[in-house]
């Protein structure tokens, strides 16, 4: 196994002198006839997959298939907010454990993913806002996570382009303040990922896409792409937006709806914002990059889709409620919309662990937060294939709990999920 | 000249909605989507609904008309004067007024005299009836009531650069 | 936005249409094992294809009309 | 600099004034852009490059001119190229320090080599408490102009349009194209970037000027011709509709047409391509059309000594131009012939161009004239490709959708009167399209041969905007970032404010010669909207925020009410003392507007199968004259609303929702009468706002409506839970219900709307002897949790399926069906929910804030607080909340915890109510 040239910047300078060129990423590798596992989706979740099967487990005779290229789906297209702030205490946990991943991932994958934690303001705009984000905080609290109310005027202190006069068509109340939460570079995360996969001898394939999953007697035996078929006993579905089409080639059916959600940016300006400003009410958030950006979202599209094109209408809402916070910023321009795909679940929730078919593991509906889950999702996920145990933190996402009547309770903080 | 723009309200105009016998004489006077003047306005507001505008206090009159009216076919008639905001944009201007609010195309050749839609205007559901006043543009709107102020605020302000004046009725 | 074309009104802007959800019939109430139940309240086929599904025309005639729509590309079929 | 007056020139010499750039007092023309203004006065550094903060000057001299980006009064990234100077106008360079001359940041540029691409993905990792401070310096380093602390003034405007043909160019195919439409009869809207219509023949000789002439003059002469000139195509979007930018419309600061046309037909002409060369970023790199621009539209002369590189007749035509405005062309590079540049040096602009034949000439300008860029974007937007053609060094457009067609420079090449002549033809047929008639081929222009110049024999900048080089590329590339998405994202090429229109070309190319694929292999990025940034504000427009408010809402703003955002309505939260509020209706009589809530008429025989079928409860036997409270859950059993239906006549009915739940509910009814029950005659009529509605509340509420109305209300006449109709305060019509949300004696009054606030005043007039006073939503949120009313969305979630609720007594499950009848089934045989149960502190000082968590073991979650004030009536808190079932036991004490850490004692009570639970006062 060789390792990768260490990243550093004595690495930068001395090879900036002597011209000499960084070794890649990752390589390309043919098919091999079989493998232990066959992680489907090179995107986040998939790639820390095979990361924490490969580096926490030694399982390393595993296949990465991706369709396009690595990234190129939600993970490539999110907004790149990492929060832990969540309604249940299981979501809590769940993405506590995340945020403190993402928090040693530069360092544990030698690859800066620029995780900066400048703090995730939620606004709330009613006392029903208000009520359901003392809810959030007081859970968060007692689960150790950092989450406090704020006043307008505490607001204003924090993000002074805000406006906190009684002045707009929805005022703001008051606000839930998350410290830890922030922005991270997203391709960086995939990148280094899938850096450290293939330095312990994972096979990514892109270009590879799987159309057809072999089941016999409920047991998964391996699956057919484009470039031939592939003999494995684990298969593992990481595919977000087009999730129930894969787990539907294995004859698992799933409760998703795949819905596009949207995002823009607009041209660079100076730093002048730096926290995360979320509005439930107004369905948009914004933050900006480290390279003068504003980055906008908003909730997922009114109706389910898989075409990934922007609409206008989505610009003139994020305009018009940016605005109604922001005031000050209607001569920044937008400069390019987007949309990804989201797998939404009926709760709001996730769904891991073991399917009917044996052998064959999802990782989906994650609707609009799986970037952010994406470090703890690969974690457990690897610790259930290579295991066979269910980790705690996952079992209230299983998916018979659908069947079961046992729906997880993120339903209430639903209104914008990020 | 051109006729200069000017809104109206018409709020206490009669109203009353007719739910039903889509097979009627009322479909037969004013089908979906068309409005007809005899004497009060029957327009076409729904698939199965009509309204049925008349002078201010004529309610009983208009329900005992319709009543009278009735082929045994199941049939709803309220007297909704006041459930709605009637106001009259008139002028040359008008369909420009209606171009910044409204995205149905107001030209003549797609909504003539006498068309009705309902659409969203400015964000809220509004029904429009082109009537127009002595070959002059003219039409009638319609929202919700607690949206009335809502709508005449944006009329004028996207009227403003027109002039538009506001009339009594 | 898409256009959806209303069998009353023509095309109009989805903008003016709820989307209630895939069309599926409601399981018999007396019968429905909670497996059938469920399915109906959280399964949908979500695939990639034409798909026959319910919209409300809000802020048109108010009628609730079946769409088949191909999801992949979001064409409506006349 | 300024040449004498040019035959086709923008500027009016008569007009002259002055403006500031970088705190000096510059001259300018009318018709000047802020750039040519300054260009004219000597001004070659206009900007410093992403990374490396090179000094960077024109390069395109229009609106895409990457190097230009300024800031004027509060609008930051403003194309100087483009934006016409306005006398006084103050205009700044952008992110630059100390100043644009001496900026510290140059100083990247010793260590350039290590800025190589994604060099922050591999350092700044460790010691990871440092990154934070990384991050503020990099972060100084981002480029862009200044967001202004104040909303800038100014209006922004919208408006829809309908044309038969949208024209997006007004050069001379679009201007005939438009042209050919409206002849056939059709409304056309031609829209050029441009401040005047014509593209490149404003630049052009003396033939184009008169071609243009003649263009222009059939144009301003035709009937149905609407243009639109400073205006441009951000995007076509699903439903074929297109979106134009304004940026000069009267009155406002911007403007955006929403068209929906029949026919799209798109004659942007072309983008001219730079070359990619070491020191291709130089002040004093000009691309051909750039000089022609600045000689012919703004008698500018760029340069002294010039050498041009060209590969095609505008860089010939370049030379031409150059030469009448006295530059010194010392050397024309024929890369027709093979003639190449091989470095640009200079520092803060061209010194010298090193050519192929190993020669040096001493120069201060390079024009390059090397290829042309189609701008593709909207087609591809529009659902059609772009195909890549070698023979003409270009992508052209291919399988357009019906709907859309392409005409000009963008198709092929040609004079400009086979420009005008494939305009003609294609206008055409976007009528005979337009009239729906099906497509006919238009025979096509072809793409003349041109050479494949893209880049040097030596390392230049590809991206401008982002300082993106070619051996960033490449070395992208040897990273495994090969496909052309990976390598965009690595780098960063083509994603800065030029959006790929001058640089995707040439990355495609660089990337395909470093993987050994074909440009066609290599494929393009995918085109996203908008095609030119856009502004926030033009995007929200007038910025729509509809509101709803009741008839008697003047008269809640002008006696102090608090207003309340309560869903689209505005509502009185209270008139300053909400618990005096309190006390006024549980000892005499108040009044509140309850107008919000919905209200729906319920015509026919099948109404009350319905209500079985919707509500969980019974309803069959209602008798007329009756009102009833009803639970709705959905089909998971969740709850839905409440409120309460009445049965005006045999066949009438009138149903109460709750404020918030009003259209949701309406939709509800209609959805089940339409999909599932359309056999019923069941007719639904909104009349929320029909009616204003009051509650008149109190012990003396009687006393008070009795002085009003000729409704019998005495007790044995008009008992709890029946409703009448009749006159009151005069006005008829009215709907009396004898009900209440607050516990006391009360009556709600449904007024005909126009009548509200009449009614309103007289209550208040009639009744000052009883003490009677309004009102607002926070007295009444006390009054009804006193009472144990729950509030369905705020003590019930998400989750909570009727029997958690509280509601056992309503569900009826012995009823065939109704919607949500087999989860309330399953969910009676469970006890693994939460509970609703009324709670108090045994303190009764504490009111633990709403969504205070209930635990148990120190930590565990077992419910939460969901509404609690301090009881006025009680002198105490006063709760409801959630509750595991095993602890709603009345007695039980659970432990709430609140949020400053305190954990308190509270009691579970008996039921719901705190006040009055046996109910008397409201039957009194």
């Amino acid at each position: 196994m060789t390792r990768p040239a260490r990243y550093s910047a004595y690495g930068l300078a001395r090879r900036g002198l002597t011209g000499a060129a960084w070794p890649p990423a990752w390589r390309a590798h043919e098919l091999r006839p079989s493998y232990d596992v066959v992680i489907v989706g090179g995107g986040v979740h998939g790639l820390a997959t095979a990361h924490y099967l490969a580096a926490k487990h030694g399982i390393t005779n595993v296949a990465l298939l991706e369709r396009g290229y690595l990234g190129g789906g939600g993970s490539g297209r999110n907004t790149a907010i990492i929060r832990s702030n969540y309604l249940t205490p299981e979501g809590v946990r769940f993405y506590d454990r995340s945020l403190t991943l993402y928090e040693s991932l530069a360092a544990d994958l030698n690859f800066n993913v620029m995780f900066s934690q400048r703090g995730h303001l939620t606004l709330a705009h009613s006392d029903s806002a208000l009520r359901t984000m003392r809810w959030r905080a007081e859970v968060n609290k007692l689960q150790g996570v950092d989450s406090e109310l704020l006043d307008p005027a505490e607001i204003a202190g924090l993000v002074p382009h805000v406006d906190v006069s009684d002045q707009p068509r929805y005022p703001i109340v008051g606000g839930l303040f998350h410290p830890p939460g922030g922005i991270v570079r997203h391709d960086a995360v995939v990148w280094g990922y899938a850096r450290a996969a293939d330095a312990n001898g994972v096979h990514l394939h892109q270009d590879t896409e799987v159309v057809g999953i072999d089941v016999v007697d409920g047991r998964v035996r391996g699956v057919r792409t484009n470039r031939g078929p592939i003999a494995a006993p684990v298969v593992v579905n990481c595919t977000a937006g087009w999730s129930s089409l894969v787990c539907e080639l294995a004859g698992v059916e799933v409760p998703i709806t795949t819905y596009p959600l949207q995002a823009a940016v607009t041209e660079p300006v100076r730093p002048f914002l730096d926290t995360v400003v979320v509005s439930g009410t107004l369905h948009v958030y914004v933050s900006q990059t480290d390279r003068g950006e504003l980055v906008f979202g908003a909730s997922v599209d009114p109706y389910p889709s898989y075409s990934t094109r922007g609409s206008l209408e989505f610009t003139e809402g994020v305009a018009t409620h940016v605005l109604e916070l922001m005031p000050a910023l209607a001569k920044l321009r937008v400069l390019r919309q987007w949309a990804g795909l989201c797998d939404m679940t009926p709760d709001f929730s996730p769904i891991m662990g073991r399917t009917p078919v044996d052998g064959f593991y999802v990782d989906i509906g994650w609707g609009t937060y799986g970037f952010k889950a994406g470090p703890v999702a690969g974690e457990t996920m690897a610790e259930l294939v290579a295991t066979g145990t269910t980790p705690e933190l996952i079992a209230a996402f299983d998916l018979a709990r659908f069947a079961e009547g046992r729906l997880v309770g993120e339903r209430g903080a639903a209104a914008v999920g990020h | 000249m051109a006729e200069p723009l000017r809104l109206t309200d018409c709020t206490a105009l009669t109203k009353v909605l007719v739910r039903g016998g889509a097979d009627g004489a009322l479909a037969a006077g004013a089908p979906y989507g068309r409005a007809r003047r005899d004497g009060s306005l029957l327009v076409g507001l729904l698939p199965d609904g009509w309204l049925v505008i008349a002078p201010p206090g004529s309610a009983t009159d208009v329900v005992d008309r319709v009543d009278a009216g009735r082929d045994g076919g199941f049939i709803t008639v309220v007297d909704v004067t006041h459930a709605y905001t009637l106001v009259r944009l008139t002028g040359a201007a008008a369909p420009s007024v209606l171009e910044k609010v409204c995205s149905i195309d107001v030209a003549e050749a797609a909504t003539p005299d006498g068309a009705v839609f309902r659409s969203l205007l400015a964000g809220i559901t509004a029904s429009v009836v082109r009537d127009d006043e002595g070959g002059t543009r003219s039409y009638l709107l319609l929202c919700d009531r607690s949206y009335g102020q809502y709508l005449v605020d944006v009329l004028l302000d996207a009227g403003a650069e027109y002039d538009i004046g506001v009339h009594p009725h | 936005m898409m256009l959806l074309t209303c069998p009353h009104c023509g095309a109009r802007d989805a903008g003016e249409f709820d989307y209630v959800g895939e069309r599926r019939d409601r399981p018999d109430v007396s019968r429905a094992t909670e497996q059938e139940w469920r399915g109906y309240l959280y399964l949908r086929g979500n695939r990639a294809d034409w798909t026959a599904e319910l919209w409300h025309h809000r802020a048109g005639c108010e009628r609730f009309l079946t769409v088949v729509r191909h999801l992949g590309t979001d064409e409506v079929r006349g | 600099m300024r040449l004498p007056p040019q035959p086709g020139e923008a500027i009016d010499r008569t007009t002259a004034f002055t403006f500031t750039w970088d705190g000096r007092s510059y001259p300018a023309y009318a018709g000047d852009t802020i750039a040519s203004a300054l260009a004219a006065a000597g001004v070659r550094v206009f900007s410093r490059s992403l990374k490396y903060h090179r000094p960077r000057g024109l390069l395109t001299a229009d609106f895409h001119d990457p190097g230009c980006l300024v800031q004027v009064g509060d609008e930051p990234n403003v194309r100087a190229a483009h934006r016409r100077v306005e006398p006084g106008m103050t205009v700044r360079p952008q992110a630059v320090w100390p100043s644009l001359r001496w900026d510290v940041k140059s100083a990247n540029q010793l260590v350039g080599k290590a800025l190589t691409a994604g060099f922050y993905y591999k350092t700044f990792i460790k010691p990871r408490p440092l990154w934070p401070a990384y991050e503020r310096v990099l972060r100084r380093f981002s480029p862009g102009g200044e967001v202004p602390a104040e909303p800038p003034d100014g209006r922004y405007d919208q408006r829809y349009a309908h044309p038969d043909v949208l024209v997006a160019g007004g050069g001379p195919a679009g201007l005939a194209a438009a042209l050919a439409a409206a002849e056939a009869g059709l409304q056309v809207l031609l829209v050029d970037e441009q401040h005047e219509l014509g593209g490149h023949l404003l630049w052009g000789d003396d033939g184009d000027r008169a071609a243009l002439r003649d263009l222009r003059g059939a144009v301003a002469a035709a009937d149905g011709i609407e243009v639109l000139t400073d205006a441009v195509v951000t995007g076509r979007y699903d439903g074929g509709r297109v979106v134009v930018l304004q940026r000069s419309a009267p009155g406002v600061v911007e403007r955006l047409v929403k068209a929906r046309p029949r026919v799209l037909v798109a004659a942007p002409g072309l983008i001219e391509r730079p070359y990619v060369v070491a020191g291709n970023d130089l002040p004093g790199v000009l691309l051909s059309t750039a000089a022609r621009r600045l000689v012919n539209r703004y008698a500018v002369r760029p340069g002294q000594r010039a050498v041009v590189l060209t590969a095609n007749n505008s860089g010939d035509a370049a030379v031409g131009d150059l030469t009448r405005a006295g530059v010194d062309v010392r050397r024309v590079l024929d890369a027709r012939r093979g003639d190449d540049v091989v470095r640009v040096r200079g520092r803060r602009g061209v010194r010298a161009v090193e050519c192929s034949d190993g020669s040096t000439v001493a120069c201060d300008l390079l024009v390059t004239a090397v290829g042309w860029t189609a701008p593709t974007s909207l087609l591809t937007m529009a659902g059609g490709r772009s195909r890549y053609l070698a023979s003409a060094a270009r992508f052209v457009p291919a399988d357009l959708p019906d709907d859309v067609l392409a005409a000009g420079g963008i198709v092929g090449d040609g004079s400009t009167a086979d420009l005008v002549a494939h305009g003609r033809a294609v206008g055409h047929e976007a009528a005979r399209r337009a009239r729906g008639l099906p497509p006919a081929h238009v025979a096509d222009l072809e793409p003349g041969p041109h050479p494949e110049l893209f880049h040097g024999r030596s390392n230049g900048i590809v991206d401008l905007a982002e300082d993106v080089s070619a051996d960033d590329l490449r070395a992208a590339v040897a990273e495994g970032y090969d496909s052309i998405e990976l390598v965009k994202r690595y780098t960063t090429a083509t994603m800065g404010p030029t959006q790929g229109k001058l640089e995707a070309v040439n990355t495609i190319a660089v990337v395909a010669a470093a993987t050994g694929r074909s440009i066609e292999e290599t494929g393009t990025t995918t085109g996203r909207p908008p095609y030119v940034p856009v502004s926030l504000g033009v995007l929200a427009g007038r910025r729509y925020q509809p509101v709803r408010r009741s008839p008697m809402h003047t008269w809640h703003v002008e006696h102090g009410a608090t207003p309340l955002v309560a869903g689209a309505w505005i509502r009185p939260d209270h008139y300053g003392d909400p618990a005096g509020e309190v006390c006024a209706v549980r000892q005499g009589v108040g009044i509140i507007d309850v107008t919000p809530l919905g209200k729906l008429a319920l015509h026919g025989p099948d109404v009350a199968d319905l209500l079985e079928l919707l509500y969980v409860n019974r309803w069959r036997k209602l008798a007329v004259g009756s009102v009833r409270y009803g639970v709705m859950c959905t089909e998971d059993g969740v709850v839905l609303d409440d409120g309460v239906t009445g049965r005006l006549g045999e066949d009438r009915y009138l149903m109460t929702t709750t404020s918030s739940g009003a259209t949701t509910v309406e939709h509800w009814v209609e959805r089940w009468l339409q999909t599932e029950r359309p056999h019923w005659q069941v007719h639904l009529v909104p009349m929320t706002d029909a009616y204003a509605s009051i509650n008149v509340a109190g012990p003396r509420s009687r006393e008070l409506v009795g002085r009003l109305t000729d409704i019998d209300l005495a007790p044995e006449a008009f008992p709890y839970m029946r409703v009448r109709l009749g006159r009151v305060a005069g006005v008829a019509d009215c709907v009396v219900w004898r009900i209440g949300f607050t516990g006391e004696l009360s009556f709600e009054l449904h007024v005909p709307a126009a009548f509200g606030q009449r009614v309103w005043e007289a209550l208040l007039e009639v009744g000052a002897d009883l003490g009677v006073r309004p009102f607002g939503v926070e007295a009444q949120r006390i009054l009804r949790l006193e009472k144990g009313h729950l509030i369905v969305g705020q003590d019930t979630d998400g989750l909570t399926q009727a029997y958690g609720a509280g509601l056992d007594w309503a569900v009826k499950l012995d009823k065939d069906d109704f919607v949500g009848k087999p989860e309330l089934a399953w969910q009676r045989a469970r006890d693994d929910y939460l509970v609703l149960v009324g709670l108090q502190p045994v303190d009764p000082a504490v009111v633990p804030p709403e969504s205070c968590q209930i635990i148990e073991d120190g930590q565990r979650i077992v419910g939460r607080v969901t509404s609690s004030r301090m009881s006025p009536t009680l002198d105490r808190a006063v709760c409801l909340g959630l509750v595991a079932a095993r602890l709603s036991e009345p007695g039980t004490t659970v432990t709430v915890l609140l949020p400053d850490g305190r954990r308190v004692p509270v009691l579970v009570m008996p039921q719901l109510a705190h006040v009055d639970p046996e109910g008397v006062r409201l039957r009194g």
